[in-house]
């Protein structure tokens, strides 16, 4: 399988704090890799690092085997790495449809001119635009949502406008912090459908989720942070068996108890 | 306080206007549209007790301060209203294209129609210069850097040899006649229908580029500009954008009314002038062409209207700016932030 | 009773994070709040200190209720928070840090020192960094100062959220015994922990929290060996 | 462009240069101490500095020194000068104290955005010079001399005046002052808690409204003093006299890194040399210029400042 994205030996330094250890994760394409581990882990900052929002202090990022390290976050993102939030960030004062097409701005070529002429390749590329943005938030099931505001969507519809936003990126791989946040486990379970849908629609999926019956349930491999260092890495069974994992999660109980 | 905060949030005339529109036919909005323009046009003769100015001459009126600060307003809110971009130099623009009527009209003889081309051409070039390296400036920083920028233009065209320094230029001609229309100081009619005109052709460039992707950049870089990023839209080329556009309309402005003065001085140009076009859109709200424009009127319009005011304005406006953004932070008209139906497998919006 | 809620509920916007919990601490207890990552830990220390306001329910200190006190008010009540991520004041010395313990009395200055000795006492390790920036220290003694900070305005109940966040096992055990000598000088501590190994084996009495609701309560020792807890944070799979 | 006065005068300019960065620091401590605990840059600030100017004129008016002919005596003047500059602090403050409660309570607390804060800051700034051009009649107002202004004594082309002395002197006493406010008082040690960690500082029992408050009376204070060094000093002011001030103590204060108080004093003594220097060598008119291209260049290559600001937000 071809590794699309590759993180290598990446180490992280706020002011002498080390956030991240010469942590090395990939995600190949056509799979949903998960990233797990307790709180303060560093799983956030490994997205911020890839997409371009922090500059590494050691390390590499490769997509599709070219190192993206340095480049501004959108060109990052045009390169085909989209990604969500952990709090949901949409532009609240947009429509649902609005929030998608700007996520496929990077599609299109035509500039400050054209879009004031209206040239038949920005009417072109405008009606591209909003039938894509139509057809994701079908795929998302939530077209019925396409003229409503972001902010008055309800709470998990928000969490689906979100994915829908990245996808119209066409990325390679899909960057999802914590999903499930703040869903019940019915929703849960659906979100799990919908995920593999996604992936089964050829977007690889890294995945960054706290919910462990749903990580188990989906992923194909999971990696596992403690301390900003990569304890574990394997299937959901080999992880849920690993007695490192199950330490850096519960603890280790020491010989006062 | 509280009743003034109600009877200021119960008041909202676009809502009840856009109520009308949304039901009207094409027919009665096409009616509409002619009718408006049509009294904007005639504006000038229609100068009576209840709409004229009764201790300054109305048509004079008309064109400055309403028109020109109507103009100016309509090219600054790209910049603050459309992507939250805090511009306190945008009379550095206007200055710009003034100055460029002013001398290459004077001394060399350039048509105004080409200065006014000129005019705004070099308002963007100061634009892409300034704003190349400062718009990577966070919001607060960006305010004080293009404060400082109006400023320096203000000063140099105070020391420079070739605008007159403190005097100015004067004589500064108009352009020749057309269709028997007599450019002049003296009437100032003409120079009004001329901006009127200006303002709606950029009124139109601002609708057609907030339907399409420039429009939805600017929104979505004023809303979350580091997820804008995340998402791919270039953010420092869609404020750059912003920014020349909104240079470009003041740079235009500037030659017209350099034109119509036929002389201009350093003294014009002052940070007032700047902090007055942001009460405006301000005023009007932000993001709002309509609003911004409405804004633009009443602020311009009442001084001249109330002649109490007009010693006291800037007064007022420091009030009002304060008072607005603790009662009514968007504005009297604030931008419409209306849902829409979109086709289900086109996309398009749906007019209802 | 020293801290009693009831029927708290807490929301962010459209996300309710607190769906209706109750619970108590009695004088002289170490209570402890375990659950996974968002479970709605940390939100329930920060309404109990007031920077969040609940949506409904009631809290009440030491029998009066508190919910008209303002935040910055509650530390004169008896209640003092080491927060998430330890707040320290990077700017501040370790000592300077320590003295903002006790900026909710006006009477700041007396018997300062004594205070302070007192803490050092318990964190030797701090009077050798004193005069150091507090933005400099080690994580572990960032933690020490923070659970020092918040001794020194003398609480009667301390809040700690994740102390052991972060830090390396060395450390981790460390601080826990620190958590039992305080108890041992009659503070109450309503502990915050994602690690349940070690906060159950000292707490005497937890609750098990879960995507905003108790799930479980009990002695700690015998939630330890309890499977809602490998439930509440590996899944139903483990 | 004129090199030679640079260097036969260059004691002199040294001189006033510190002179006048003393004033700039005075008045650059302000944004710096609002920035800190708000992230906000006062804009009416330079206005609070121009209240000032105007409540010591009040004053020498007050007390008939009007076209005053022959300077007071030196203890006379000292007392006359210590009730201006205190009454003009107390005066300064009080309005700052009053600007933060109109103009920016209310929509802190309501979490409005920077850009509200900012244009509500502006809109007061403007209020406050257009009250004063109206009341002051757009005038420019001549303050007495009450000292001489023979020099002292003079190091080469630097002649020691006794008002320079004074400024000098009560500059750095009254930086000495805030230094202790700052690290040793209740109040001081809660303006650093809130603006290094606002949350922390409230669960430590801060009360961040009161902080901020005195944060604005603190700056204010030392508007008003710095005003009536500047008095002193240039014996003139006029509605407007804040801005290009407000503009320069802004500049040293970014140029120091905001938020940064050991910054602004670096960066005020730095621009005021600047400004004496490229004075003589440019020309006096275009001296403003100079200002705003320094800090045009500090923003865009180190946009913390020489020091960096007192705190980095992590964002995200």
């Amino acid at each position: 399988m071809t590794k699309l994205l590759e993180v290598n030996n990446l180490t992280m330094e706020f002011g002498g704090v080390v956030a991240l250890k010469e942590v090395n994760l990939h995600v190949s394409a056509g799979e949903i890799a998960a990233l797990i581990g307790p709180n303060g882990a560093g799983k956030t900052t490994v997205f911020n690092v890839v997409t371009g929002y922090y500059q590494p202090t050691k390390g590499d990022v490769l997509l599709n085997s070219k190192s993206v390290l340095g480049l501004k976050s959108n060109k990052i993102a045009r390169l085909g790495l989209a990604r969500t939030f952990q709090n949901i960030r949409l532009f609240g004062d947009m429509t649902a449809l609005e929030n998608v097409m700007t996520g496929s701005d990077s599609r299109n070529k035509v500039g400050l001119v054209g879009s004031i002429i209206g040239t038949s390749r920005s009417r072109q590329e405008e009606s591209l635009s909003h039938s894509r943005a139509a057809e994701l938030l079908n795929f998302m099931g939530i077209s019925h949502r396409s003229g409503q505001l972001a902010r008055n969507l309800p709470y998990g519809d928000q969490r689906r406008l979100e994915i829908a936003r990245a996808l119209a990126l066409e990325p390679k791989v899909l960057l999802l912090d914590e999903p499930a946040a703040g869903f019940n486990p019915q929703e849960k379970v659906e979100l799990g459908e919908l995920i593999k849908k996604i992936r089964d629609a050829g977007f690889a999926v890294l995945l960054i989720e706290h919910d462990m019956s749903l990580v188990m349930k989906i992923s194909d491999r999971v990696s596992v942070l403690d301390f900003g260092q990569k304890i574990a890495e394997g299937t959901p069974s080999e992880i849920q068996n690993n007695q490192k994992v199950i330490d850096a999660y519960l603890g280790v109980v020491d010989n006062a108890s | 306080m509280s009743s003034i905060k109600i009877a200021f949030s119960k008041f909202n005339l676009r809502d009840s206007f856009g109520a009308w529109w949304e039901n009207a036919t094409k027919k009665q909005r096409i009616a509409f549209r002619v009718l408006l323009i049509g009294f904007f046009y005639a504006l000038p003769f229609l100068d009576n007790p209840i709409l004229g100015t009764p201790e300054t001459n109305f048509q004079s009126v008309l064109f400055y301060p309403l028109a020109v600060y109507v103009a100016m307003a309509v090219g600054l809110n790209i910049v603050v209203g459309k992507s939250g971009i805090l511009d306190l130099g945008y009379v550095a623009f206007f200055a710009i294209g003034a100055y460029t009527h002013a001398i290459l009209g004077t001394f060399y003889g350039v048509s105004l129609w080409f200065n006014i081309i000129l005019g705004a051409a070099f308002a963007m070039i100061a634009g892409v210069i300034l704003g190349l390296p400062a718009l990577r400036l966070r919001g607060d920083y960006l305010a004080i850097i293009t404060l400082g920028f109006g400023e320096i233009v203000r000063i140099v065209a105070l020391n420079l040899e070739i605008t007159g320094g403190a005097a100015g230029i004067a004589g500064i001609p108009a352009p020749p006649n057309i269709f028997n229309v007599t450019f002049d100081v003296l009437d100032p009619k003409p120079h009004y229908w001329l901006m009127l005109t200006f303002i709606m052709l950029v009124v139109w460039m601002y609708i057609r580029l907030g339907k399409r992707r420039p429009g939805r950049a600017w929104e979505a870089i004023r809303e979350d500009e580091d997820v804008a990023e995340f998402m791919g839209v270039e953010t420092t080329k869609y404020k750059l954008w912003a920014f020349i556009l909104g240079g470009a309309i003041g740079g235009g402005a500037g030659a017209i009314y350099s034109s119509q003065v036929a002389s201009i001085l350093p003294d014009y140009f002052t940070l007032n002038v700047s902090i007055l076009v942001l009460a405006c859109v301000v005023f009007g709200g932000m993001g709002n062409i309509w609003g911004v424009v409405a804004g633009a009127i009443l602020l311009e319009y009442l001084p001249e209207k109330l002649r109490f005011l007009s010693e006291t304005r800037i007064l007022f406006f420091g009030l009002l700016m304060v008072v607005m953004m603790n009662i009514r932070p968007d504005g009297l008209f604030p931008r419409k932030k209306r849902e829409k139906v979109y086709d289900k497998v086109t996309g398009q919006e749906i007019s209802r | 009773m020293l801290l009693e809620i009831n029927d708290l509920k807490v929301s962010y916007g459209k996300i309710q994070a607190i769906k209706g919990i109750s619970l108590n601490i009695k004088a002289g207890e170490i209570v402890t709040l375990v659950g996974a990552n968002g479970a709605g830990k940390t939100t329930l220390l920060k309404t109990i200190s007031g920077i969040l306001k609940p949506a409904a329910g009631v809290i009440k200190f030491d029998g009066k209720d508190i919910q008209g006190i303002a935040p910055h008010n509650r530390v004169l009540e008896g209640l003092c928070q080491a927060p998430e991520g330890r707040g320290i004041f990077p700017g501040m010395t370790v000592l300077e840090n320590l003295e903002m313990g006790k900026y909710a009395r006006k009477d700041w200055k007396s018997e300062l020192s004594e205070d302070i000795e007192r803490i050092y006492t318990l964190f030797p390790r701090l009077k050798e960094r004193q005069s150091q920036a507090g933005g400099t220290l080690s994580g572990g003694e960032q933690q020490m100062l923070s659970i020092g900070r918040a001794l020194m305005s003398r609480p009667r109940l301390l809040l700690l959220d994740e102390p052991s966040m972060g830090l390396a096992p060395m450390f981790i055990q460390q601080i826990f015994k620190i958590i039992r000598e305080i108890q041992s000088q009659g503070v109450s501590i309503l502990l915050v922990e994602q690690n349940a190994a070690q906060a159950l084996s000292c707490a005497n009495r937890a609750y098990i929290l879960e995507t905003g609701n108790i799930v479980k309560e009990g002695a700690g020792k015998d939630l330890l060996n309890d499977d809602a807890i490998k439930k509440a944070y590996l899944g139903t799979g483990a | 462009m004129d090199f030679s006065i640079l260097w036969t005068e260059f004691f002199g300019l040294t001189l006033d240069g510190i002179v006048v960065g003393a004033i700039y620091a005075l008045v650059s401590l302000g944004y710096t101490l609002v920035y800190g605990v708000l992230r906000l840059i006062n804009f009416a600030h330079s206005e609070i500095f121009m209240i000032g100017t105007f409540t010591s004129l009040g004053l020498s008016i007050v007390f008939g020194f009007t076209g005053l002919e022959e300077p007071l005596g030196i203890v006379l003047f000292l007392l006359v000068f210590l009730v201006m500059a205190l009454a003009s602090g107390i005066v300064s403050g009080m309005s700052a104290v009053l600007l933060e409660f109109v103009a920016y309570r209310r929509l802190r607390r309501r979490g409005a955005s920077r850009l509200s804060s900012l244009i509500s800051a502006i809109g007061a700034s403007f209020f406050l010079v257009e009250f004063y051009r109206l009341t002051t009649e757009s005038k420019d107002w001549d303050f007495p001399r009450m000292l001489s202004k023979d020099p002292i004594f003079s190091i080469s082309s630097a002649y020691f005046t006794l008002d320079k002395i004074i400024i000098l002197l009560g500059a750095f006493g009254l930086m000495f002052g805030l230094d202790r406010i700052i690290n040793k008082t209740r109040l001081g040690r809660g303006i650093r808690a809130v603006s290094q960690d606002e949350k922390t500082a409230i669960l430590m029992g801060v009360n961040v409204d009161r902080v901020i408050s005195f944060t604005f009376l603190v700056g204010g204070v030392l508007a008003g003093f710095a005003s009536t060094f500047y008095m002193l000093f240039y014996e003139s002011t006029k509605f407007n006299v804040g801005f290009l001030l407000g503009i320069s103590a802004f500049t040293a204060a970014v140029l120091g890194g905001i938020g940064n108080i050991r910054g602004a004093l670096v960066g005020s003594f730095v621009l005021g040399l600047i400004q004496q220097y490229s004075s003589v060598v440019l020309g006096y008119n275009w001296r403003d210029v100079v200002t705003f291209v320094i800090l045009v260049f500090v923003l865009l290559f180190k946009p913390t400042g020489l020091f960096g600001e007192a705190l980095q937000r992590a964002r995200v």
